[in-house]
């Protein structure tokens, strides 16, 4: 019984698998593609459209960055090199438009990019303000999501009803439900869920109509439940950095070898929005209201009522967690800026941490488990 | 007669050409780079006089080019690399329109106009410095001379994937892959396809243009010949002189210069 | 009598230190790990009974450490080396809070506490991977072998200052200066002192706390361990000699030592060698879904059927 | 005739704008004792009209730490921040300010930079905002982020009148508001419009002086090197942006510049090659830069720096109308951050328009390690122009400040051989 539960979870987490690391956008991809880089995006008015939002989280590590190289800076991040290549290699020709937000300034540059080298796609920057602590913030959301609205209007080449967008709201409030439902398991009991999973789970959803994600998170939480587990006496750990460009996959397992990892910012964009956004009224407002009062952090993302370390600290006392890990993707500036924040706050509150650099295009992680497990054999000795 | 002299100082290695009237080497010397490049490069010279069996007074002009170009006390010009590759590559091949060169400093990618000058260049950006170098770190990683690391390669089965572009990531990444028991030669092949990738993206970004001529000392390496003909899907001219491409195109330079009328004032103090 | 061995599987040199019960040395070994760990590992290992003059049977316990620590199929246990450096660097000097390791691929510090627990460590930037390899490659350069680096280094006058932090670029500026005519000796002094620099700031990023020990082979360096001093401004404790390249070998053979006692003080059997590791630190019970590769390709349309075959 | 300024007497306008620099340096030692609050503020999005209203004395960080390279004095000040913690990757900007805040503010020009009352960081460079939560933190002040929406594609425009331009406007206006409420809070003056009337009459006239000066090197030969004696002049631009002296210094430069003109003198005794300069400076190793270009000839009339460093409000020739002061500085900045200071992510079209402009024979790429802002898709920016418009381009690298991404013999080597090019294009190009 168990065990068949268990067989069907790993046939659903290597569906999820397939759909996750999948890249491909070919010509006759329907729903046709919006694609977005990190780190959020206003979905809803995408599904309304009748489109499928596609966040490009890079080429991971199996690609071969062979056309980028000669397009980018030395000191840029991986995330937008593989991205650059994939769209110059032709694996997302299909995509119909491509957006970026002002989160860094490398981010900014791929629209750039993009206009210049894809002119059939729709490239723009959706400008998400960083203050959001003025009275005409809200406003000025409201007005750039008409923006886009008008913009995806002309794409499909009709109108997107209030009605429409409401839809795809209930949909992405239910999944939204589903992933903190997901992320409950993690912490409450980490050794029913790996964090492998959970994001495998989480990124499939970056492929799929929301309705098609709903059913496979469903369908997850159900099989967890059934699911027999070993606990194991690992150290409970929150991991920090994987809110724009992916840490490979070995990485995450590296970590867990060693670690529990009971909260992350993995994919963070995915669960950006932390309560129901309201079902009634101006659905546009409610998305622009919701972006600005019931979001998450990030180190890209300014906002004076959120300063990083404390944002930190909740994370760590909600995850009921002992140490962290807050790792960096290499040239990745905003992350390395809030890293050393961390690190002092961290330092003061006399909590153990680790400080990890990662590329998502990395093969090699001997020197990485070298330092995880020194780390954990640390916490262990206490 | 008269004679010119081409000095090619690089960051290894020093080379020099004598060429004659018509432009033809009639000697030539080659020598691994010392502590001094002033005196490798008057070295190599006097071995390339030896060579050609004439002295320094038949010398009428003479062109330095490399990194120690300014090095050499006794040259009359100086010329880049660049230059002098495209040049040398050219006389060897007329119809040469892309010249690619794998220096131990710099990997150069030059575009070749219809009349041989140089139309435009590029060179590896920082992060992608010393590509050259992966070879070197490979040698170092596997204890095996530079020369053997091509026919090496070439029994490779299984290539391993190298993912950075950096040469001190590369050699980590190497040891990794050996320390999980992959075999060398897949190692060495994963290594020089990396460079190969890494040196057609530099070639693209020059534009692509038949004919390529592949100038350097790495050009000795088959492996990487085999290679780089198979991602650019072309054939590559590669002379039995191409690690003396730099100093035959310094060489003509020289040429130029002895034919305008121009004579060497500073070879006698520099020799004698 | 009871023997207990430790084995250091490093990237350039395998290392074993065998123990008795009183932390007498009773034997050590050293290779060249060549790129066949596993292989210098049994080699070393053989060395090490050969060395003590004993045998397999006599040796009670087997912990490893060094990046090849899992490929070692006859050891107990197996440990990280910094917590080795941690454990050896305390029973050599027990005033020692901060230390230093300069390895052929990385430097590392780290701070431990009295009783010789890792309490915080950082490795070099990989941007500032200027480490053993990079002197050794400046020496080539310059003609030199690796163990005429410190000697020549001292006969600098004027050292030249190579600021790069990237390796490849300070090969860079080492060419150029050769160019520019410098004389060797103050060039790889030069790489010397800038590789001391990036040290000292690691060792700061760790709290730079008092007192100072360099483990590794650089011990070896004289040239290294006075240009760290004189950054530091303070003595550095450098492992007993001979020990110096043997450290982590050392505390790994201390670790075993403890783990025995302590199953012997609770009555426990010594179980058989196999590596199973403490804390299921590094066993790999679970699923790789790194390694997983999908047969074909799965478009999202066709997963609700999909679905439907497995719920 | 307006007052005489001592300091702009009888010297050429560069020894005047390093004077005038040096003259605003030293009164910041001194803002708090004379009772005046100090804000820090950023090149590219700052609002300055409103704090000279509030009469701010103004601190630009930037300038604070492109001087310790000027200075040679980069290496120590970034070095401190290093062991500090921060990685070699972060903006030597920001490092070289830090620096500065372990050195008990002391600046090597020998000024001790007061600390901040106010900090406005604009969203033109995203570092911007990571450098100011780094001053809440150091300082204990909340910073003021200005969120300045700038084009959302290369060839994007919110005419006149249009929701767009509305919606735009109208959010930065309310920041401005928000600004002057909490300046008001600040100072404990209330705002007045008059006076930002004023200071914005000033900037109109130096704005338009300055589109001249610009014009000026479209000459051949041109009388100034944009990357070197520019520098000078756009200090003065940002620093006395707003003033009397400001205005004041603008003219004399503009006689300066004319006669030049008239008399046909240029910066490069003999100048061969125009070339347009994209990315910001590497000020640790200008002189020599630049010395490498001229010694082959070569002159920059025109740098895309000198527009999104200097306000940005050249790029459109937009002005203010001081009689509604407050609407028309929300608008301006607007456009400001659409044509000038958001032109990084999409100004293939611009350098080509300038290099067409100014009779340029190529376009220099100088790639910076630490700021991604000028540099990430400079490579691609390269790659459509030279391929779109046929223009020869070099594309070199080193930092803004930080002497270890300064290798001299890679950069001569790249500079020798793009001239080489040149000059085989120029012999080709009489011969046919």
């Amino acid at each position: 019984m168990a065990i068949d539960a268990e067989a069907a979870l790993m046939t659903l987490l290597e569906r999820c698998h397939e759909l996750a690391l999948r890249n491909e956008v070919p010509d006759d991809e329907y729903p046709e593609v919006i694609g977005y880089f990190p780190v959020y995006f206003p979905e809803e008015i995408v599904h309304a459209a009748g489109l499928r939002p596609h966040a490009l989280y890079g080429g991971g590590n199996k690609i071969e960055v062979r056309l980028a190289d000669a397009r980018i800076g030395s000191f840029v991040c991986s995330i937008c090199r593989s991205t650059t290549e994939l769209g110059l290699n032709g694996t997302l020709r299909g995509m119909k438009g491509f957006f970026a937000q002002p989160i860094c300034d490398a981010a900014r540059h791929m629209a750039g990019i993009w206009g210049r080298n894809f002119p059939r796609q729709m490239s723009q920057l959706l400008l998400l303000p960083q203050n959001a602590n003025s009275p005409a913030t809200k406003r000025y959301v409201y007005d750039e999501y008409q923006r886009l609205r008008s913009e995806l209007a002309t794409q499909v080449g009709h109108e997107i009803s209030d009605a429409a967008i409401r839809a795809s709201v209930h949909v992405y409030n239910e999944n939204r439900r589903l992933q903190r439902e997901l992320y409950g398991i993690k912490r409450d009991d980490p050794a029913r869920l790996s964090t492998v999973e959970a994001y495998l789970l989480v990124r499939a959803g970056t492929r799929l109509r929301r309705e098609e994600h709903n059913v496979i998170l469903r369908e997850a939480l159900h099989l967890l439940t059934e699911r027999r587990v070993h606990p194991r006496d690992k150290p409970r750990v929150v991991f920090l950095g994987g809110f724009c460009e992916q840490p490979p996959l070995e990485m995450i397992e590296t970590i867990e070898d060693a670690c529990f990892i009971v909260d992350d910012d993995l994919l963070i964009g995915q669960r950006w929005i932390l309560a129901d956004v309201p079902e009634e009224g101006d659905p546009v407002w409610a998305l622009a209201e919701s972006y600005v009062d019931r979001s998450a952090w990030s180190p890209v993302q300014y906002d004076a009522r959120k300063p990083k370390g404390e944002m930190l600290m909740q994370m760590i006392r909600e995850a009921r967690a002992e140490a962290a890990i807050i790792t960096a993707a290499k040239f990745c500036e905003p992350a390395l800026d809030d890293q050393l924040a961390l690190a002092h706050r961290l330092n003061a509150e006399k909590i153990p941490y680790l400080v990890l650099e990662f590329e998502e295009k990395m093969t090699s992680f001997e020197q990485m488990a070298m330092q995880v497990e020194t780390f954990a054999e640390s916490l262990l000795f206490q | 007669m008269q004679y010119v002299a081409g000095i090619d100082v690089g960051s290894t290695q020093a080379k020099g050409v004598i060429l004659d009237e018509q432009g033809n080497v009639v000697g030539e010397a080659l020598l691994d780079m010392e502590t001094n490049m002033g005196t490798a490069a008057e070295r190599v010279f006097a071995l390339a006089l030896a060579s050609a069996g004439i002295d320094a007074d038949a010398v009428a002009f003479t062109v330095a080019t490399g990194y120690g170009r300014y090095r050499v006390t006794f040259g009359d010009l100086q010329v880049t690399e660049i230059s002098c590759h495209a040049r040398g590559a050219v006389a060897a091949f007329p119809a040469t329109r892309t010249v690619l060169d794998i220096g131990g400093q710099d990997t150069k990618a030059i575009r070749i106009g219809p009349s041989g000058e140089v139309v435009d260049f590029a060179m590896n950006d920082k992060c992608a410095a010393g590509t050259g170098r992966f070879l070197g770190a490979a040698s170092f990683a596997l204890e095996l001379p530079l020369s053997e690391l091509g026919p090496l390669a070439m029994k490779a089965t299984t290539p391993v994937k190298i993912t950075t572009t950096c040469t001190v990531f590369a050699e980590t990444e190497i040891i990794g892959h050996l320390a999980k028991g992959r075999r060398p030669e897949d190692v060495l092949m994963g290594m020089h396809q990396a460079i190969a990738t890494r040196c057609a993206s530099l070639v693209r970004r020059v534009g692509l243009t038949p004919e390529v001529t592949f100038t350097g000392g790495v050009s000795r390496n088959e492996a990487m010949v085999a290679l780089l003909q198979e991602v650019l899907g072309m054939p590559l001219n590669v002379s039995p002189r191409a690690h003396f491409m730099g100093a035959i195109g310094a060489g003509l330079y020289a040429l130029d210069n002895a034919r305008a009328g121009r004579r060497s004032v500073r070879v006698r103090e520099a020799i004698s | 009598m009871m023997l207990v061995a430790g084995i250091d599987v490093g990237s350039t040199y395998t290392k074993a230190v065998l123990l008795d019960e009183m932390k007498t040395v009773r034997g050590t070994a050293v290779r060249r790990s060549g790129y066949k760990p596993a292989a210098a590992a049994a080699a070393v290992y053989d060395d090490l009974l050969a060395s003590a003059g004993v045998t397999k049977e006599e040796v009670t316990y087997i912990a490893t450490s060094g990046y090849g620590r899992y490929m070692v199929p006859f050891r107990h246990t197996q440990i990280t080396e910094l917590t080795c450096h941690a454990l050896a660097t305390k029973y050599h000097f027990p005033r020692v809070r901060t230390i230093l390791d300069i390895g052929g691929q990385d430097i590392k510090a780290v701070r431990i506490d009295e009783q010789g627990r890792v309490r915080a460590f950082r490795l070099n930037d990989k941007c500032a991977a200027g480490t053993g390899a990079f002197l050794e490659k400046t020496a080539r350069y310059l003609g030199l072998t690796t163990r005429d680096i410190g000697p020549y280094a001292l006969r600098s006058e004027k050292p030249v200052e190579i600021s790069s932090v990237c390796a490849v670029f300070a090969e860079s500026e080492v060419i150029n200066h050769l160019a520019a005519g410098i004389a060797p000796e103050d060039i790889i002094q030069g790489a010397i002192i800038a590789l001391a620099g990036r040290s000292v700031q690691l060792m700061k990023r760790v709290g730079l706390e008092p007192e100072f020990a360099l483990v590794g082979g650089m011990t070896q360096n004289p040239a290294m361990v006075a240009a760290l001093e004189a950054k530091l401004g303070a003595p550095l404790h450098l492992p007993p000699r001979g020990l110096g390249q043997l450290n982590g070998a050392f505390g790994a053979a201390l670790l075993g030592l403890r783990r025995v006692e302590k199953l012997l003080a609770e009555g426990q059997p010594i179980p058989a060698p196999g590596g199973n590791a403490m804390g299921g630190t590094g066993v790999t019970r679970v699923r790789r879904w790194s390694a997983w590769m999908p047969e074909q390709k799965v478009m999202p349309r066709d997963v609700p059927a999909a679905l439907g075959a497995t719920g | 005739m307006t007052a005489p300024y001592p300091v702009l007497e009888g010297v050429d306008a560069r020894t005047a704008g390093q004077r005038l620099i040096n003259q605003w340096l030293a009164s910041l030692n001194t803002a708090h004792e004379r009772g005046q609050p100090v804000a820090y503020v950023f090149v590219m999005g700052n609002a300055v009209e409103i704090l000279r209203a509030f009469d701010f004395a103004l601190v630009f960080p930037e300038i604070n730490s492109l001087q310790t390279g000027v200075r040679k004095a980069s290496a120590e000040f970034l070095a401190k921040a290093e062991d500090f913690g921060f990685s070699p990757d972060v903006c030597s900007y920001v490092k070289a300010d830090v620096g500065l805040m372990l050195s008990n503010m002391q600046h090597p020009s020998g000024v001790t930079m007061p600390m901040p009352d106010l900090a406005i960081a604009s969203s033109m460079c995203n570092v911007y905002i990571k450098w100011a939560e780094i001053w809440e933190r150091h300082f204990g002040i909340p910073a003021f982020v200005l969120d300045l929406p700038g084009k959302r594609f290369a060839h994007w425009q919110a005419p006149a009148g249009s929701r767009q331009r509305e919606a735009d406007t109208r959010w930065v206006l309310g920041q401005l508001q928000d600004l002057i409420a909490r300046c008001e809070q600040i100072t404990g003056r209330k705002f007045d419009r008059d006076r930002l009337a004023e200071v914005e009459t000033y900037v109109n006239e130096m704005v338009r002086l300055w589109i001249d000066i610009l014009a000026f090197n479209r000459n051949r030969p041109a009388p100034y090197n944009s990357m070197l004696d520019g520098l000078t002049y756009m200090g003065v631009l940002n620093a006395w942006r707003g003033t009397r002296e400001g205005v004041e210094y603008m003219r004399l430069l503009h006689r300066e510049m004319a006669d030049k003109v008239a008399r046909g003198v240029g910066r490069v005794p003999n100048e061969r090659f125009r070339l347009i300069f994209s990315g910001t400076p590497c000020y640790v190793n200008m002189r020599r830069l630049i010395e490498l270009f001229e010694s082959h000839g070569g002159v920059f009339p025109a740098a895309d720096y000198l527009t999104y460093a200097a306000g940005g409000l050249d790029s459109a020739g937009i002005f203010y109308d001081p009689s509604r002061p407050l609407e028309s500085l929300a608008e301006v900045t607007t456009l400001a951050a659409q044509f000038g200071l958001s032109n990084h992510f999409f100004s293939h079209h611009t350098l080509a328009q300038q290099a067409k402009d100014y009779l340029a024979d190529g376009i220099v790429y100088h790639g910076i390690k630490s700021c991604r802002t000028v540099a990430t898709s400079m490579a691609d920016n390269r790659e459509y122009v030279s391929t779109r418009y046929g223009l020869p381009t070099l594309y070199i690298e080193s930092d803004l400040i930080d002497p270890r991404y300064w290798s001299d013999a890679q950069i001569k080597n790249r500079i020798d051989a793009f001239f080489e090019v040149l000059e085989q294009r120029a012999l080709l190009a009489n011969a046919s």
